[in-house]
């Protein structure tokens, strides 16, 4: 999918847009390699290979009944997660969304942490109290999943906003879907961004559906990204399954964010494979629109790039499968050992004391 | 001064009466509580051209409980509409439909997205009729899945029917039962103000005599489950039907538990609490939202300025909420909102004179 | 000032921006005149005087302590409120804002019974329930101005629906200011009038200022209008002080409403003269700021533009005026005479019964 | 199971105590309750860099009720920012904010646009620690004027402190005269959670002894203005004042009023309350907001569950908000909320034993 770059007039230029389209193909190695090392591509395949068995994991779990409430996965969005996050230092921050497994582990989290979330836990991130849906880990960074769509994105604009009062020099990725594009928050949060030029990368994941609701039935323009105009920002679209072009897109706009430039919108074109959420029957969407999807499998496009690209060998696959394998299992046997929270601590954590 | 209080069983088919000329008396069958919801919004429709449906995933998807299910089908999208994910501003639609000819009956997915409507739902939909000073009415209706038991933790489980009972302006119902479900929902569609329902999310499934065709329960009544003599339990939603398992056990011990279902929160039927409470002389207050300033808070408020405040021979007790968000873990989530057990125990200790 | 027209590509059009700038000054005679008798032309002068002798008298009654609360005036905005409503018809809605005097009365309004309602008497709109934040006339179309800024945006879109239900011909205007272009509920408004194809016509009243806020500190793009592209919607920038600009803006805009061709974002330019609100120390503009729009007062240039295009002469002019002066003294007289309501009465309206 | 109740005059200098080693007593001044909070925000800006103040127009126009006057002269607009008009974003900025090591004082322009922004409060900022088990703290300080009395009609003149008050994790403060105003601010700002502070716009001009330099009011501790032996008077805001002015004039006609000021709603000091209840036999809560589900009808819950509610020698009256929206025309507005007129005659009536 071609890069397309809308930048947008500066606020006191004479109206003029300008739309700068790339046509040309992604060259044999994508420019960003040269900036990631191959073992850093390798960890970024590992990543994705982890949350992929995570979410297989996870579901398997719930159908067993080890996971209470609902879930939400992202198989199919693991290139978008770990591309977005191969741009970001561990002291950088991110706030995700409700469909934030992926977000978490790209960021850094430990799966069996993470399990015993799910399992509701005391070893859990939220010591059992928040689930899957408030999956977070603030050691690297994660503040976590949000239940409220369009929640976690005017609170990224705070962390950007405290980064740049305090001089750190982190940045702040906000991740969210086509759905909430279209709610108050994101227009709010977007335009003080802009205003107060702060290091913010709004990344939206466009997976085509909200729910049931498709993109062209709920959002009045066809790209995201497009909106980012209304907030004289830089907003780009890349194909969200393709590794390289969604960390291409994240180094630019992180760097951007780092020095100054203020923040980015960068609109993740993916699908997700899996329903909804749990009680999602299926009924808004082909089976010819999943199988087309399907065939164009972020990870098996990954790894035989990595192959074609000499970075990787169908060995180094196969050891990394395994190694995930045994991480995931791992990950299970610690959660399910570890201790429930008790009772008694009902209404502990609701204030600091 | 003691008022209409209905008598057991919950589903008489004698409730219901003419409304508007379309309503006949038929056999009740058994229903879901979300199968009689889907029924009242179906006859609604036929009905009237003004009625249609708002709210997120309400069409194909069917709803996130399924209670639109299949209108869709046969009412098409204009009429069962599939809103972006804008809460504030599809509540602002709306108002505005409402205010100009239109009933609509607004989904919200879960009760807690309220928070991002609450500019229109309490300044604008309450309001509008008397800052206009009577020019326009807001014939709206809302309906918010709420409450905890699903393991959707903190912001997918809240009980916040007290905000808005505490806006004048609102009408506030909760039904317990699918017959009232069914009926206080077409009240509520037939009423000229705002009237906001609140669904228990672990209801939906329960079942319950439903009659057939139209038939409305008054808004603002509370319904007398069970009589009993020894102390009046009133119960808001889900904790009716926990309240009513906790009286039969009770009532093993001998204590007669008298079991109301308070059905409206606003407008509050005060009379027929007081009424009970003077026959029984306690009062005990069972509700799920968070127990500071609960439901639960007002009734015994009301109760304890009333006339009723003479006869009671104990405190007034309240088992809501704990002062906690909802936890994701399931044991701490069901802690968290009070279990028949606690109930049992409350009743029993008051009752029992030992606190 | 330019009439500046962007229309935005068709959502699955490829991506291209067409910016139509007409840089030829109005001609002698604006197109718009064609379509207005001149016994119309002079009721729109009649309706701005009225507007601005309104504004004055009450801002005199709110010293004399006969107008409780605060007031927010429109003076110098008139050109706007009456361009916009000429293009209405009776039966045609509007939504307004705190600063919303002159849409009501440019929408049909009797400023007797809008005194009435300042006064607090039963006899106001509001029946003295309401005052200048709540001033409506149902029975023009006009259902509100709001005292949340914002808050009547949805609201509109919601009549848009309903009149497209109904098959009802009637449009609907949304007054709204250049601060509340940053509020989500415009943002969650446009995208559903748009997706909708609902026959409503958004009218951002840009005066530079949400209060003490520049639109330069609070809004990221120059010109509210360019926003429309986050919407795939028509958006033009007028002279807000040039009732001809105004009007024209209006019936192109309502008239592809009517035509089923959906919403419309106009963003007028202009100023108000007087401080945001009755307790404004106007810390926050120069002087030299206000001088210069005092110069482009818009009744004056009305006035000069029909009495050199003939439409009116000075005589005329000055019966209007004493007309004018008559309506307000009357109107006042009215209300000062009219009964306040019953303390009884405190808690009806509230509900319908 | 009594507890610390402060006595009267309510200004005394040695309510100041050592907070953090910046404290020290001082004299106190006459300031208004505005100037209070302006100095309070002044002096915790000065001692600690990460506190700022977001908020419309709290710059160059100073606030609209001139409560951060100057400060952006001294503090620049980086700690004293205009927002967009953007209740909700900004809201989560704040949040945000708190999140990662700043301080925020987050300004309302009025209470009302809270309802734009309930969602990251609510959902949000109460709820964060706790679900995400103890890993995060939000402290951030939040000022909503409040209350009618100004002509401003229905959406410029709630009372909506109750709704945060049934909100576990957040912390609700009222306070009533300028020495609180100064000493609840510096007490949320110093506090590790989300803290909501009612300021009634009426009292901005109040004038009170206010000492000189840092110094904190606990948060959660009722006041005890009057001590009485008749009847409890718990009030909140300005109908402590009402409340006060009713007392002086009961007195002529030998009645003696207990005046408290809650001061806080959350946590609430239910023990204070009992214990005085468990003195005086009577209770009358006095409130601005609306009645049904105001404060105080947790406040008399609160004591109708308590063992005080063995010493009630009478019925627990409330004086809340009329069910009605604030309506424009001064006359109404003035009877939709408690006056001095009617507290007086609600208390005489309660201990006359007239009803
Ligand atoms: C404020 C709010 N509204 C509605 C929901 C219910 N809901 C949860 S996820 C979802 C769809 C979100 O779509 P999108 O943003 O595209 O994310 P995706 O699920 O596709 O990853 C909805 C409607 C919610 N959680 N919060
Ligand atoms: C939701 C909300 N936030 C803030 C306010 C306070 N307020 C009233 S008018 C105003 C400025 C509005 O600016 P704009 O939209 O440009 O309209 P103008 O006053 O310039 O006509 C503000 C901040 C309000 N009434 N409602
Ligand atoms: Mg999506
Ligand atoms: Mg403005």
């Amino acid at each position: 999918m071609a890069v397309q770059e809308m930048k947008l007039r500066e606020k006191s230029a004479p109206a003029r847009v300008r739309v700068v389209v790339e046509e040309a193909a992604p060259p044999m190695m994508p420019v960003i390699y040269r900036r990631l090392s191959a073992e850093s591509l390798r960890q970024a395949l590992r990543k994705m290979l982890l949350i992929r068995r995570f979410e297989e994991s996870a579901e398997d779990a719930y159908m067993r009944g080890l996971v209470h409430g609902t879930m939400h996965l992202s198989i199919g969005q693991e290139a978008s997660a770990v591309g977005i996050c191969a741009a970001l230092d561990p002291t950088d921050y991110m706030t995700s969304t409700h469909r934030g497994h992926g977000h978490c582990i790209a960021k850094g989290a430990q799966v069996s942490r993470m399990f015993a979330e799910f399992f509701g836990k005391e070893d859990g991130y939220c010591r059992g109290r928040g689930g899957s849906m408030h999956i977070a880990d603030v050691s690297t960074g994660n503040l976590g999943a949000n239940g409220i769509v369009g929640g976690g994105i005017p609170i990224a604009v705070g962390v950007a906003l405290s980064m740049k009062r305090q001089k750190r020099s982190s940045v702040v990725v906000s991740f969210f879907g086509d759905g909430a594009n279209n709610e108050g928050a994101f227009h709010e949060a977007l335009n003080m961004a802009s205003i107060w030029k702060l290091p913010v990368i709004f990344v939206c994941e466009n997976n085509g559906y909200g729910m049931s609701t498709s993109s062209d039935r709920s959002t009045a323009v066809k790209d995201v990204a497009q909106r980012a105009s209304a907030y004289a920002m830089a907003g780009r679209i890349v194909d969200g399954n393709d590794f390289a072009e969604v960390a291409q897109a994240a180094f630019d706009a992180v760097e951007r964010a780092r020095q100054g430039g203020g923040p980015s919108l960068i609109e993740s074109k993916t699908y997700r494979i899996r329903g909804h959420s749990r009680s999602d029957r299926n009924r808004y969407r082909t089976k010819e629109e999943i199988e087309a999807w399907l065939a164009r499998d972020p990870i098996g496009a990954f790894e035989r790039q990595l192959l074609r690209l000499g970075f990787i060998t169908t060995a180094d696959i196969d050891a990394i499968r395994a190694d995930v394998e045994r991480e995931i299992e791992e990950a299970i046997a610690f959660a399910k050992a570890s201790p429930a929270p008790s009772i008694e601590e009902l209404t502990r954590y609701v204030y600091s004391d | 001064m003691s008022t209409l209080i209905e008598t057991r069983p919950a589903q008489r088919p004698q409730d219901v009466f003419a409304g508007d000329g379309r309503s006949h008396v038929s056999r009740a069958r058994e229903l879901t509580y979300a199968q009689a919801i889907q029924e009242a919004l179906a006859i609604a429709m036929e009905a009237d051209e003004r009625v249609f449906l708002m709210g997120e995933d309400i069409g194909i998807y069917g709803g996130a409980f399924q209670v639109t299910g299949d209108l869709v089908q046969r009412f098409g999208t204009e009429r069962v509409m599939d809103t972006p994910i804008s809460e504030l501003g599809a509540a602002g639609v709306a108002v505005g439909a409402a205010l100009t000819g239109l009933r609509p009956i607004f989904e919200f997915q879960f009760s807690d997205f309220s928070t991002l409507a609450m500019e229109q739902i309490v300044n604008q939909a309450a309001k509008l009729r008397f800052m206009l000073g009577g020019a326009v009415s807001v014939p709206l209706v809302m309906r918010f899945p709420s409450g905890s038991g699903t393991g959707a933790a903190a912001q997918h489980s809240q009980s916040l029917e007290a905000w808005f009972a505490h806006v004048p302006g609102l009408k506030v119902v909760q039904p317990a039962t699918p017959y009232d479900a069914k009926g206080c929902l077409l009240a509520a569609i037939a009423d000229p103000d705002p009237v906001m329902i609140f669904e228990h999310k672990l209801l939906y499934k329960m079942k319950g005599e439903v009659p057939e065709g139209h038939y409305t329960v008054p808004l603002g009544k509370a319904r007398l489950c069970r009589p009993g003599r020894d102390v009046t339990v009133v119960a808001t939603s889900i904790m009716v039907h926990r309240s009513l398992a906790a009286a039969e056990e009770l009532a093993d011990e001998g204590i007669e538990a008298e079991v109301i279902d308070l059905r409206s929160l606003r407008p509050l039927d005060r009379d027929a609490l007081a009424a009970s409470v003077k026959r029984t002389h306690r009062l005990v207050c069972v509700y799920e939202g968070v127990k500071t300033l609960g439901i639960g808070a007002e009734l015994s408020a009301s109760i304890a300025e009333s006339d009723a405040f003479d006869y009671l021979d104990a405190p007034i007790l309240r088992l809501g909420g704990a002062e906690c968000p909802i936890p994701y873990n399931p044991e701490l989530e069901k802690a968290a909102v009070p279990q028949t057990p606690a109930i049992i125990a409350a009743v029993r200790n008051l009752v029992r004179g030992r606190r």
